[in-house]
């Protein structure tokens, strides 16, 4: 590149200590990176209004009908709102689910920075340790860890280039690849597509920049599940991003979360999948990226940063949006709101229906000959309650992907009312059981 | 602003640069005279096309809504079209001049552009290490760390309105 | 030539002819505006793909729930896809619904330019002419008008500045302005509404020039009614223009467009709202009008025009779209393509909801003592299927507001379904009626 001279910028770090693939404690890094460093310790600010006194919004008060739809499962016990980076590994210590509830290792992978951990349960084998600490008790691995997430997780510590670090991302993003579905918003593997594919597609050498920016979230703000028997954990990506996809893939190796225990249903459990939301939405097909809004640049003195201070960007609207929409602070805002607004009454009509179709299954199953339609209700409420819990635990309330919210909504209401529907008869019917 | 840096590697460069540059001047003459000769290029002004004058731009009424967005930029009183549009190396500018001339030349006499006139990808990243040049002192950390490495970011995927405006 | 492109820099403008509010015929117009002519007579193109050897797309063929879901009424007799401006009169000549139904004076309104028949009508008074020719027979009233729209049905003739000519927008504007609900979209009726409303909102004095780009189109482009005795033609805007609302009004004022041949159902007709749908998506409260998009400008030398071929912006990307977005053209039409399908998506389920909810009551008619339940369904359908109408008259196919579309197509499923269970029974429960 004939102009690349110009790339090389004016150097304002220090490089003061020496940073390896071990060094988790980012105080260090932050002597070297003393502006991230500050922002990245602001992740432990408590900003979502108090409820009850407590620092922690309980998700199951807010919205009663959670209790009903996850009943039988460790979320009916306990679940909350997100927090800051900084109290991942302690929310996971604390939560109930992981207190009264049997877990797996693989839990840390997404809650503590663990790659040291994974290479030296594998004697230097990334691979391997990971899937050694997924099998563990989460109680035994525990003991493994003792850090929520740092610099390395995302950084490389030569140079702090971005990189991925992930085994379950690095592998998961292969099956991706693979898939047929189109990822136009993913630009180096279509291009990787496009090629011999004679090696496996390789994130940390082939993804633009730009993707880096959103990788490096998609390690951990993703839908996964455990694989039966190892509980290796992985993400459902083998047929395409879109939740239609996902869905057909668990379909396809059978896969159950766990029984309802009102209505017998085999179900699917969501778990953030805030990449998969994004991928779907406009902002995405237009390049713009996690970091982009939740880690904005930011003036500090005579340098731009990145804000580390990773969190929602309607607390800093004018950095994350502003560049890139003229509106004033309070439009932009009245642009989130109503979005959410919508994809909440959405929501509201999809729980109500699939609460009335476990009410419903439950008064049939207290008749015999009525087994045939209850299964297929059963299998509407697996269809219905895995979209409405991919907008509940979706945490944008819509905005990553309005329309596709509203989408997935509007198909859970139909299949939750279609399982109602099935268990009922039409004055005129015979009974066909 | 930040004075341009010589290092030892910026000189290696133009070194190499100076092996290339006949093959550059030669480009160069290509482009004019492939831009439909050297009478299409001077009527319609390509001698002001080289000034540093943003007026230079103007003569051609196909400029006047970049012209006059450009005034109400907030960068008008910083930057005129050609520290944004050309590169600010000496080779580069002319390889570009030349090539772009031919462009210029070859859509005004032939009416044949698209419209709206949309940069094009390799005058997109020139625009962008412009962008760069004037700003090291401020993103030289970024730079450093591997940022804008590679075209799926620039800075006017967020300062797009600098130059002429929101599109928006 | 060159030679030529430099003479373009200043602009010609002759008056060659005196223009006057009579000036029907836009080739008088184009004698002064040869260019905007030129456009005009250009929406006798027909483009869309031929169905069947005809170059009208029957939209009853294309789609055969509708013929169920019109049951009853006119339009499941004729129901076609719009074509350019230059066709409207003779389109609602040439349709059955006005051959073979008894239609008011009132279609007119739209379908003609018409306003100095209704000078005439009135004795001077265009208001009283529009309320007689309102109430006359179709055939009577077509008698009056002889040319589709032209040139003077938006702009003045002295300036040829944009301005509305038509009476039943400029009284149900005045409505809008006085509901409550909130209209950012619409700057000068929020600022109107700020005064001390001494005088009502007087559209031609107080829109700014952007919202009468929106406004001319806004004359004909919405969703309408006959008031039931005077055949009055009113836009439902008194408590504002999202679906819900207008509901509200109709219902609020017990209103019915037909009652459904098979299920008996009192239903509502949506027509083309695009007005209102635009309202409610992010373009409007960006400010982007109707002409933005529809009639973007063309540079013709050195002068820019807008273009008046007035017709879908697929069919003209370039300068549609791309001064305000930097996607390539394909990249643009995917993304229309992308949000068109999840609108068909939802919108096949909605339909399939409706007809099968119209099966249901017809069965359970055939019963006695099910009466008040058919009532209730027959209220659901009501609701369902307003909905689902919207957006099959809305002719963006959800793209003027993609979410907002969605979310009515939702609640429209929510709805029909809710009507069947209403008609059916769980097997444990006793007959109520
Ligand atoms: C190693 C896993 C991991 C990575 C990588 C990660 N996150 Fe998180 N993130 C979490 C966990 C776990 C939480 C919840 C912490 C809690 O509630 O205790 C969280 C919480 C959040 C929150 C909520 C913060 C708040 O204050 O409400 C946001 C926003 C967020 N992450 C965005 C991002 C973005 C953007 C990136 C990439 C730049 C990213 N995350 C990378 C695991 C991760
Ligand atoms: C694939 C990455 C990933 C894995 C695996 C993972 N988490 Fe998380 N977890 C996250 C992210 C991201 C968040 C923040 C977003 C949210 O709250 O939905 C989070 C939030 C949480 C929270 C705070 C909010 C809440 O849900 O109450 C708890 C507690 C938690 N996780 C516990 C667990 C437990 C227990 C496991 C194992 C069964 C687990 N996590 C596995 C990524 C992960
Ligand atoms: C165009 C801007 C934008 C992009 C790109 C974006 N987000 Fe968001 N994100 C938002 C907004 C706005 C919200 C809603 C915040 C709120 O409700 O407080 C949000 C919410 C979230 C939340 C919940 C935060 C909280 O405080 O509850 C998480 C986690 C999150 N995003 C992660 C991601 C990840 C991971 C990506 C990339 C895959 C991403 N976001 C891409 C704008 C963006
Ligand atoms: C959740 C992921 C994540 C974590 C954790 C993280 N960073 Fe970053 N960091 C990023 C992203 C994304 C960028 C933007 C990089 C780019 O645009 O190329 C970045 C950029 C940087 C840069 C380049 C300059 C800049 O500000 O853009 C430095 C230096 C840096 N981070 C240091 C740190 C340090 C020190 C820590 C720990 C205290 C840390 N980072 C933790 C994601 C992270
Ligand atoms: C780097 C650029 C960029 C950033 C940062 C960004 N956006 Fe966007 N936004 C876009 C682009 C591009 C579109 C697509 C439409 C277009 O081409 O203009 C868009 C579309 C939207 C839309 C309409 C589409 C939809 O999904 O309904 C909303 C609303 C929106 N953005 C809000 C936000 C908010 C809120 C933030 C900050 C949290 C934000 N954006 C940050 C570039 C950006
Ligand atoms: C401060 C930098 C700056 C200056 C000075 C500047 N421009 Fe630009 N110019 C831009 C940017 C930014 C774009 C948009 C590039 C893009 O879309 O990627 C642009 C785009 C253009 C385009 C292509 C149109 C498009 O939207 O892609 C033309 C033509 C143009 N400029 C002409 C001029 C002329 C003539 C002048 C002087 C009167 C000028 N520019 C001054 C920054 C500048
Ligand atoms: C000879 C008449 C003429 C002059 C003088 C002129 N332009 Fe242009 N310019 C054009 C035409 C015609 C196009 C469209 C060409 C195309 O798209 O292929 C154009 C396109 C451009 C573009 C975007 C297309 C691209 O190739 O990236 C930029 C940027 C631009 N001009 C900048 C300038 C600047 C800066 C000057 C003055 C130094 C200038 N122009 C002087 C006629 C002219
Ligand atoms: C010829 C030098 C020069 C060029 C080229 C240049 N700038 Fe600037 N820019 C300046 C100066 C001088 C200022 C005002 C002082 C400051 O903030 O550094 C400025 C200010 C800014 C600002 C802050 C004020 C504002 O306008 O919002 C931004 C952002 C910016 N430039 C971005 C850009 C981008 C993006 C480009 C390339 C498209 C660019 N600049 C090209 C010299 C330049
Ligand atoms: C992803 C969006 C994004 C990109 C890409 C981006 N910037 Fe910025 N830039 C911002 C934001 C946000 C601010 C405001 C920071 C603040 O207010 O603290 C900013 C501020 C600036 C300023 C003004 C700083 C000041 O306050 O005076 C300049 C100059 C600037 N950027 C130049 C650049 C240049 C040069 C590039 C490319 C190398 C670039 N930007 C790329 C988002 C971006
Ligand atoms: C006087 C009433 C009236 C006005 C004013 C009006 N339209 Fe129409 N429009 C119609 C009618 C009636 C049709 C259907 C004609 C037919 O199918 O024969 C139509 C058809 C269309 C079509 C479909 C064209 C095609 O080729 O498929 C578009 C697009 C359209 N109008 C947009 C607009 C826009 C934009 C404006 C304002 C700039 C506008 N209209 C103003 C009555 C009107
Ligand atoms: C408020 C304005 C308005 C009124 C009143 C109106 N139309 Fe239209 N009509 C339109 C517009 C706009 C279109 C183009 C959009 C579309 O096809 O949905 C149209 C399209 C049509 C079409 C072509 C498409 C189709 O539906 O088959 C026919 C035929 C038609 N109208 C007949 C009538 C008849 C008959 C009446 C009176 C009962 C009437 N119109 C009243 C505005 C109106
Ligand atoms: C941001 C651009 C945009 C704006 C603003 C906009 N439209 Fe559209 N409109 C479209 C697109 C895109 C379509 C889909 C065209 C297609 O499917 O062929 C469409 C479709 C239509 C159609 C059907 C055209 C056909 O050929 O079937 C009509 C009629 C229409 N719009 C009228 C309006 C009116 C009236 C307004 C203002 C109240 C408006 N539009 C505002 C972009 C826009
Ligand atoms: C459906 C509405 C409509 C009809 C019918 C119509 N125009 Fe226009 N016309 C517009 C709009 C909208 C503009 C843009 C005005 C503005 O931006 O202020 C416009 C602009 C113009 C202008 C100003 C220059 C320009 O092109 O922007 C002229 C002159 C004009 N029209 C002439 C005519 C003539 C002659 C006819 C009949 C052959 C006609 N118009 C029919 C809607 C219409
Ligand atoms: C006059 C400017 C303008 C024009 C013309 C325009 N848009 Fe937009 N568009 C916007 C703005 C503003 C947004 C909102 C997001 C933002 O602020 O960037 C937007 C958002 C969008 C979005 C994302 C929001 C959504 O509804 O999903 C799409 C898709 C889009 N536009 C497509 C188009 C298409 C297709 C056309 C041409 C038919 C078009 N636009 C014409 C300005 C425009
Ligand atoms: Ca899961
Ligand atoms: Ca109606």
């Amino acid at each position: 590149n004939i102009y690349q001279r110009k790339e090389e910028g004016k150097q304002h770090f220090f490089k003061l200590v020496e940073l390896d693939e071990d060094t988790i404690d980012p105080a260090l890094w932050g002597k070297n990176f003393p502006r991230q460093y500050d922002g990245y310790k602001k992740t432990t600010e408590l900003y979502q209004p108090k409820v009850g006194g407590s620092e922690v919004i309980d998700r199951l008060e807010a919205d009663p009908n959670l209790k009903k739809l996850f009943a039988g499962y460790a979320f009916s016990i306990d679940f909350r709102k997100a927090r800051g980076h900084a109290y991942m590994l302690e929310d996971q210590e604390n939560t109930e689910r992981v207190k009264q509830k049997k877990q797996p290792g693989a839990c840390l992978h997404c809650h503590a920075s663990v790659m040291p951990t994974y290479r030296q349960q594998g004697d230097g084998d990334e691979m391997k340790g990971f899937l050694k600490v997924c099998g563990m008790d989460w109680q035994e691995a525990h003991t493994l860890v003792n850090h929520p997430i740092s610099c390395i997780d995302c950084h490389e510590p030569k140079t702090a280039g971005l990189r991925v670090s992930r085994p379950a991302f690095k592998k998961s993003i292969v099956q991706l690849a693979e898939a047929k579905e189109a990822v136009p918003f993913l630009p180096s593997i279509e291009k990787w597509r496009q090629g011999d594919r004679s090696k496996p597609y390789d994130v940390n050498a082939l993804a633009t920049r730009q993707e880096m920016r959103t990788f490096v979230c998609a390690q951990c703000h993703v839908e996964y599940y455990f694989a039966p028997k190892t509980k290796e954990l992985i993400y459902p990506w083998a047929k395409g991003l879109n939740v239609d996809r996902i869905e057909e893939y668990y379909d396809e190796i059978k896969f159950t979360d766990w029984t309802h225990s009102e209505s017998g249903a085999n179900l699917l459990k969501a778990q953030h999948p805030e990449f998969e939301m994004w991928s779907q939405g406009i902002h995405a097909r237009s390049g713009v990226s996690c970091a982009d809004c939740h880690m904005p640049y930011q003036r500090e003195g005579a340098v731009k940063i990145s804000d580390h201070h990773v969190r929602s960007p309607l607390r800093n609207l004018s950095r994350a949006c502003q560049t890139c929409h003229r509106s004033d602070e309070v439009e932009i805002q009245e642009r989130v709101r109503i979005i959410q607004d919508r994809t909440k009454s959405l929501l509201k009509k999809g729980e109500t229906a699939v609460v009335d179709l476990i009410a419903s299954i439950q008064r049939t199953k207290k008749r015999n000959g009525a087994e045939e339609r209850i299964k297929k209700a059963q299998e509407f409420q697996r269809k219905a309650q895995f979209r409405i819990d991919y907008i509940i635990s979706e945490n944008s309330l819509g905005f990553h992907a309005p329309q596709e919210s509203a989408r997935i909504l509007g198909d859970a209401i139909d299949y939750a009312r279609q399982g109602q529907m099935i268990l009922r008869k039409e004055d005129e019917e015979e009974a066909e059981d | 602003m930040v004075p341009a840096e010589t290092t030892k590697q910026e000189g290696k460069r133009r070194l190499r640069w100076g092996m290339y540059l006949p093959t550059a001047l030669c480009f160069s003459l290509a482009g004019v005279v492939l831009g439909l000769g050297s009478y299409t290029f001077w009527y319609a002004e390509g001698g002001s096309y080289f000034s540093t004058d943003p007026r230079a731009c103007m003569n051609c009424h196909i400029m006047r809504e970049h012209f006059d967005t450009w005034q109400k930029a907030s960068h008008h009183a910083h930057a005129k079209c050609i520290d944004c549009h050309l590169p600010h190396d000496f080779v580069g500018k002319y390889l570009a001049k030349a090539e772009n001339g031919y462009f210029h030349s070859k859509g005004f006499t032939l009416q044949d552009f698209p419209e709206p006139i949309r940069i094009k990808p390799k005058n997109a990243r020139i625009l962008h290490l412009n962008c760069v040049s004037c700003h090291r002192e401020l993103v030289g950390d970024l730079l450093h760390h591997g940022a804008f490495k590679d075209e799926s970011d620039s800075c006017v995927r967020c300062h797009i309105s600098v130059g002429h405006g929101s599109p928006r």
